[in-house]
């Protein structure tokens, strides 16, 4: 019991000066059969009995690192300094509190402040949150958000969204008796602009899309603002930004996003990064934590959590979401391989991965029956096989090449998807993965 | 020592990283690429470290002294948890990775799920809430699933909340479409029983009740109010915040309870990272289990299954939450932490957690006023009463504390005490480290009632900030750097 | 460049502000033709280029942790807790000087303070110093030391002492034109009693030994006491110490060890923790640094490094060594190891390694043509196998199981000890692993 | 904060270790086994991270603020070979494991050979020196055996060291059996050429020099110094502690040295973690090379050898200074950090640790007086002629910085200035750091002829402690804790 300080000693004396006899005496509220309740659970076990039982877990998995590796619709795999997994284990930032007493959490306060700067000029936005879960969240949070301003009840889809991400907005927005209409999800079609009418909140537009594909988010921010709607641009892959347009620059009017791939690991899905920025204006709208920042008592430039008269601990029933927790650590993450690179090195880190994109494209573009769909792509690109294509990746784990996403796996038992293959590159796919997937893939199909 | 914004020290020209020549490949962003960089500064990697190094040495930590907040549960975490998560079987595994190359995965979480039915008596868990907010709305959604499912959505519509909630219940109701009426509590800091069953009727959608709650106390009524609140129709979903307390010593399924979340960063010690990631499954009952959210692993023979879709014993689920399946890095942790107790080591943190509050209880009670009578939980709860006629106030006596070198605890919550004092201590803190907390807050207690004031008005005194100006924050918002002059830019 | 923080406009201005044109100016002294090289060596790489090429070689070893693992002879396979290498990595640890500045070193100096207080305790000794660079070198320090105190030069060392260790002694001594004699290196023998006359100034005796055998450290002291030499007691397993009788309670008067199987990684033979401890009227003669209680000036208790006009940086050619470095991060990480364990603990550690090496033993005595020689040991011992060991080793190594050290390693080209095998065992030995290398045995002999 | 020891705060009841239960196996320790455990207190783990992390908030650290100390090269650590040393196949990899298990062990350090060799102009390198001095005894040794190989040793005794040398060296050069003669230095603080060769005799084994030396000079008169030791049929040890400087610039090998050692944890930046482990690998001329120590990694077609007996190439090896192959775990580091810098970015490095020692020396020159006239090397060399008549010493001046929160720079050393200052920034400051050190310094300074001696007289004065009483603790030793009273043993 390692992590128990209290000796029995101690806890004799402690129970004397409490005043009760047994440590059950303290439990005496707690209906009678059912306390200490017989746990079919086994006992402690020692550090590396834990460790042997975890790795064993551990290695029955397919690191990414271990072979050809081309996943990606809405996690990426990108290097990340050694320098930033030193800083998020400094004991100070990860074993320290939501930073409510500033006095002692300007370390935290002051990341964050970096961090809604970064996001702010990355996005093109003028403001930025603290962040929030992730960007799937991040997506339905800014879909509520639109509807306290619009005070309208339908959200508009284009067809190009992550599908998880469509279906963690129509779980928030249906609840609430909100209506949610997407568009087909079909590559390179873009039929969102005919549903938006007077009624629609807001436009939530993917680009790069789930299928790769760069969408002009300008034209459909003119026919959304015509029609009172508010446009929500969504990111999944934050190094997009250092080599495209950024949505702001387009009018949008919330940008959300994913920030895993700068600064976090894949980590089978979590914890991840929601990045969240919209327009000054709207900031009494915005969800999530936000960080200012001001003077103290002595005349210091310091930063303070604020604004808070819009979150659950002080607005309860009234606030504009129930979310009480950023992801803190992922946000230093973040902000620490940003101040690494740099806007020059971001450039440059999406200038690689785009390379990488083009080089696969260019191999598979090669071999007879893919056919790339895409006319333009940042790092991820789909092609169609001439076979299911979740067969093919599973064929081809077996060789241990992780070849990309099925369309099968994300919109499971429809015809017209199953044949797609969602592709993605970054820095780190080297030639010889390309070389890899490509041989693999035309000995497949 | 001050440190400058990144902004303030870093260059446009150097950088932390070096990467290859790219090859000039003909780009395909087609219309869509930006002329120039991001206009983000760069540290290089020395300056990066110190300028972040620098920056935590003005924070306080766990590792650094008792962080003693009521509702939070800051323990010890171990950092054995810290390096299995980063095992490059889980921190390296892509969410969409094929089903067969992540049944190490698929079966860690899997176990996962096991410990936490076994643990709270529950028969299903859902993985994906991502924090303990997310948890609620888990909850919240499936007893909305279940209504809907029974045709009462239209009726069943109110949620009955105590005074003393978490402000997140309130919210998470209204975020599930229901109306919120608060329930009064007892003198002796608990949820009216005979109060709520007034309140009870068909349009009941669910109690919210925290257990053992904001006070620190063990709702001794609970299974009359899940009783009660079944037979009206409705649902009790239980705020899971403070189960440390009764972790191995009660189980929430034993006592009626149909859905509850979970903060793996609070009881099961992933840590709080400065606010976050958290992680929050949620427990359900046979009631709400077939509501339960999706994805979802399950074993089928000896392969494990993510359940992607509504289908089969998902069929009726109320859906996707979440992109992916939760935050498997906390899952790690959380696993491997269970393992280390083991039962026997659980029941002991239940049991040690609540030994500390009590003692704490009673050493302060020398000097301050306990909130309600009697035995606490794993938390004591203090009024303000004590500090009548001294000048100082909860607030004043609390930045005092960092001073002293310590965290200040939960002020001003729950709201049903005036001044409320809320502490925690947890189970990590020893017998030494708990005796030197209370002589030193006796001693401020001392002080303040002395009529020592200075000590107290304008603390802290030692912190790297004295107090500071919230009302400035929020009148002038400035959320973000913003180059101080034109002439500035040009340099780039 | 990522580690160069100057700009090249911050080059121009300080060029100018030192008042020189080119960086070359600076180094005009050096003779023309030798001023920058050209260097047959490849330019900078990027972070995520140089993990590639290092892994590269990582991937190209067997772990000892790949699979059943039994090599000892100065170096052990133990647990490590996770705390101790997150301590150790700590900025404020890993990036500070020695602490000549007391004032703002009082970290490293308090747990240097309690490492001492460990070492003498474990060892049985009065005094301790604050490590030394390994186990052989410190046994080569303690000759020297014991020649300084005695003005004698002759040293004697036991049969069983680790060749390496020997051959360090001599290195050292007989540079200085003293005599070296050891005993011969024979399991089980302990001529080392009749080499002790009055020209010796110290005998130095292993236990347990190189063998695995356990030493009556009693006997030989009270032999060498009557001639007037000192005996210096090594101890290259330090988990040993929390089972056995310590050296100085057996009446050594110095004892060195080697203590990296305590918090310390095996990392291929370095870096490692010399310990060093002696009798508390022998300090003015000891090497190495030392950290003592005072007080500073407002009467707190505080550490500093002390009687230094021993060390070379006072004294140059009249100090007790050369030495300037100590392991001061080694000792870390064994000061944390030990004090998660303690007494109690260590013991329990201790406990659990004699017993994997008794199953071990068990396991293996049942085969045919394998003898075990050891009557007594602690967690390593030797077999005679009925072939060479050598060859043996390395067939079973091509099954992945590490079998031990060889005879022919230790003592290259002696048919003596050809056929030996020295094993070891720790907490971490599975059965699983034992019943591998039985199997694996039997069928190699 | 106080934290009190290990042996105060600790229990010999509880632990921070969990095992399995021992089987009862029979003992077979004979007569050896002690009856009780060792008499130590153990932490559970909360209690050891706090007290380790609280102990390691009392010390300064380059991650925190420049460590401007001559001779000791504290340059920025990257956290990327801390990573790699860790890579299993590097910490878990046994020093006796079979070759053919260790391929790629033997191939990296094949690999720094190689990139030691370059960097240095020099045939041969010895790996296993463990530190610094450890080089340089490898040296000297390997310098001895030479002699010896030529029947010399009974008269080649002498060994000539300038006065500014570090103290290693003349503690070196007696452990190899010389006795050691002082060389005189010139006005320019360089060797005097013409005095040492009056020195040099047939009982002359060698000389050993620092260069750059210690004074922060490269030795001019190199080549001659070398020719003329040659001649007279000695040798040429070269300090290498100073190789930050000319690192890629120039090449002790195209110089005329015979031996060298590299401090790893100075030049190639494995951290000093609070004085040690090091790392010396010593560079050997061809002269020298057959001497070399015991073992060595070879090259054979594919293969690497580990050569560990006196054999081949190694036939007249002077023998083994040490147990197993030297320091890998910084070996990995040092070849990490090459790899990231490169050929390019090393030489870089030399010339921006001394373009940054020859600002900090210009800017602190108004008001401080420089050791000797002219542009230095990596280091800036100050005296305390300016601080005469201000009743401030440098010691004083050295410890008031500790409240501007710098670390001292060295001082007192070379002696051959009186009151020494030398400041090595390195490379890894950037020009905004050294301005803010250098304001700082100047403002020290200022503050100083101003006669503000209470600034400085009993300074620090914002540290975790105050000056500390050395004389007390060498007068009275106390080298470990000692049990207060027998009373508190009872306990147990």
């Amino acid at each position: 019991m390692r992590y128990l300080p209290l000796t029995d000693a101690d806890r004799q004396a402690m129970l004397a000066t409490v005043g009760v006899e047994t440590i059950d005496d303290l439990f005496s509220d707690v209906p009678k059969d059912a306390l200490n309740p017989d746990l079919k659970l086994p006992d402690h076990k020692g550090e590396f009995e834990v460790e042997r039982h975890l790795s064993a877990y551990a290695k029955k998995n397919h690191a990414a690192g271990d072979g050809p590796f081309f996943a990606g619709c809405g996690a990426y795999r990108h290097h990340v300094p050694a320098t930033v997994d030193h800083i998020i284990q400094r004991s100070e930032f990860l074993t320290a509190y939501t930073p409510y007493q500033p006095e002692i959490a300007q370390g935290t306060l002051q990341y964050l402040f970096e961090f809604q700067s970064q996001v702010a000029e990355l996005t093109g936005m003028e403001v930025a949150n603290a962040s929030m879960y992730d960007g799937s969240t991040a997506t339905a949070e800014a879909a509520l958000m639109a509807r306290r301003i619009t005070k309208r009840n339908k959200v508009v889809m284009a067809g190009g969204l992550h599908p998880h991400y469509a279906e963690v907005v129509r779980t928030n927005e249906e609840l609430i008796g909100d209506t949610v209409l997407q568009a087909p999800a079909t590559p390179g079609a873009g039929a969102v602009l005919d549903m938006i009418d007077d009624e629609t909140s807001c436009v939530i537009v993917q680009s790069p899309d789930v299928f790769g594909f760069l969408r002009d988010l300008e034209g459909i921010t003119e026919k959304a603002h015509a029609r009172g709607a508010l446009v929500v641009a969504v990111v999944t892959e934050a190094v997009s930004l250092g080599l495209l347009k950024s949505p702001g620059s387009q009018g949008v009017d919330i940008v959300v996003g994913e920030g895993q791939s700068i600064g976090n690991a894949l980590n089978f899905g979590g914890p991840y990064l929601g990045l969240f920025a919209a327009r000054q204006k709207h900031i009494r709208h915005m969800p999530g934590r936000l960080c200012g920042e001001t003077v103290d008592a002595d005349g210091r430039r310091g930063f303070v959590l604020t604004l808070s008269t819009r979150e659950q601990h002080i607005r309860r029933d009234k606030a504009t979401s129930n979310i009480c927790t950023n992801s803190g650590l992922c946000a230093l993450a973040f902000t620490v391989h940003m101040s690494l690179m740099g806007g020059k090195g971001l450039r440059e880190v999406a200038t690689l991965s785009h390379e990488s994109a083009c080089k696969t494209a260019d191999a598979l573009e090669a071999i007879d029956g893919v056919e790339v769909l895409n006319d333009t792509f940042f790092n991820e690109f789909t092609v169609r096989l001439p076979k299911n294509a979740s067969q093919v990746v599973d064929s081809l784990a077996e060789q241990g090449i992780i070849a990309g996403v099925p369309g099968g796996r994300l919109w499971p038992g429809r015809e017209e998807t199953e044949n797609l293959l969602i592709i993605a590159a970054t820095e780190l796919t080297q030639d010889s993965d390309i070389k890899a997937l490509a041989s693999a893939l035309r000995a497949a199909v | 020592l001050e440190v400058p914004l990144l902004f303030e020290e870093g260059s446009y020209e150097k950088a932390g990283v070096d990467l290859p020549q790219p090859s000039g490949t003909k780009s395909r962003l087609g219309d869509q690429g930006a002329e120039h960089a991001p206009h983000l500064p760069a540290f290089t990697e020395p300056q990066a470290m110190r300028h972040f190094v620098r920056l935590s040495q003005k924070n306080y930590a766990i590792d650094m002294g008792i962080f003693p907040l009521g509702s939070c549960t800051m323990k010890h975490n171990p950092r054995l948890n810290e390096k299995m998560a980063r095992l490059p079987g889980f921190a390296d595994l892509h969410p969409l990775a094929p089903e067969k190359t992540a049944q190490g995965a698929l079966a860690l979480i899997h176990e996962l799920q096991d410990w936490l039915c076994e643990l709270t008596g529950m028969p299903a868990v859902a993985m994906s809430p991502k924090a303990g907010a997310h948890g609620e709305l888990c909850g919240m959604m499936a007893i909305r699933a279940a209504i809907v499912a029974k045709g009462e959505e239209k009726t069943r519509t109110r949620v009955l909340v105590p005074e003393s909630a978490h402000g997140t219940n309130p919210a998470t109701a209204v975020q599930c479409g229901f109306t919120v009426d608060k329930l009064p509590g007892t003198e002796d800091g608990r949820v009216d029983l005979e109060a709520m069953k007034a309140k009870l009727g068909d349009d009941v959608a669910a109690i919210m009740v925290t257990n053992p709650n904001t006070c620190g106390l063990f709702e001794r009524d609970i299974r009359a109010m899940a009783d009660a609140v079944h037979e009206a129709g409705g649902y009790f979903y239980c705020d899971g915040a403070n189960f440390n307390a009764i972790v191995g010593k009660a189980r929430p399924g034993d006592l009626g309870v149909d859905a509850m979340h979970i903060n793996l960063h609070k009881t099961f010690s992933t840590p709080h990272g400065g606010g976050g990631p958290g992680s929050g499954p949620t427990v359900l009952s046979d009631a709400l289990a077939p509501f339960a959210p999706i994805p979802a692993v399950v074993k089928e023979g000896e392969t494990f299954r993510l359940i992607e879709q509504e289908e089969g014993d998902f069929a009726d689920s109320f859906g996707r939450m979440v992109a992916f399946h939760g935050q498997m890095g906390m899952f790690v942790r959380a696993l491997s932490y269970m393992l280390s107790h083991g039962a026997d080591g659980l029941r002991k943190v239940g049991e040690d957690s609540v030994l500390n509050a009590n003692y704490v209880r009673v050493r302060l009670a020398e000097e301050m006023t306990q909130g309600y009578p009697g035995p606490c939980m794993h938390e004591a709860l203090f009024s303000d009463k004590w500090l009548k006629d001294t000048g100082v106030g909860t607030l004043d006596f609390a930045k005092a504390m960092i001073d002293e070198g310590f965290h200040p605890m939960t002020m001003y919550f729950p709201l049903v005490v005036s001044g409320a004092m809320l502490i925690e201590p947890t189970e990590t803190e020893s017998k030494a480290s708990l005796d030197e907390f209370c002589d030193s807050l006796l001693g401020l207690a001392k002080a303040a009632k002395a009529g020592e004031t200075e000590r107290f008005k304008n603390a802290p005194y030692f912190a790297p900030r004295s107090r500071l100006d919230e009302t400035k924050a929020a009148r002038q918002p400035k959320l973000r750097w913003v180059e101080p002059e034109e002439g500035a830019m040009a340099a780039e």
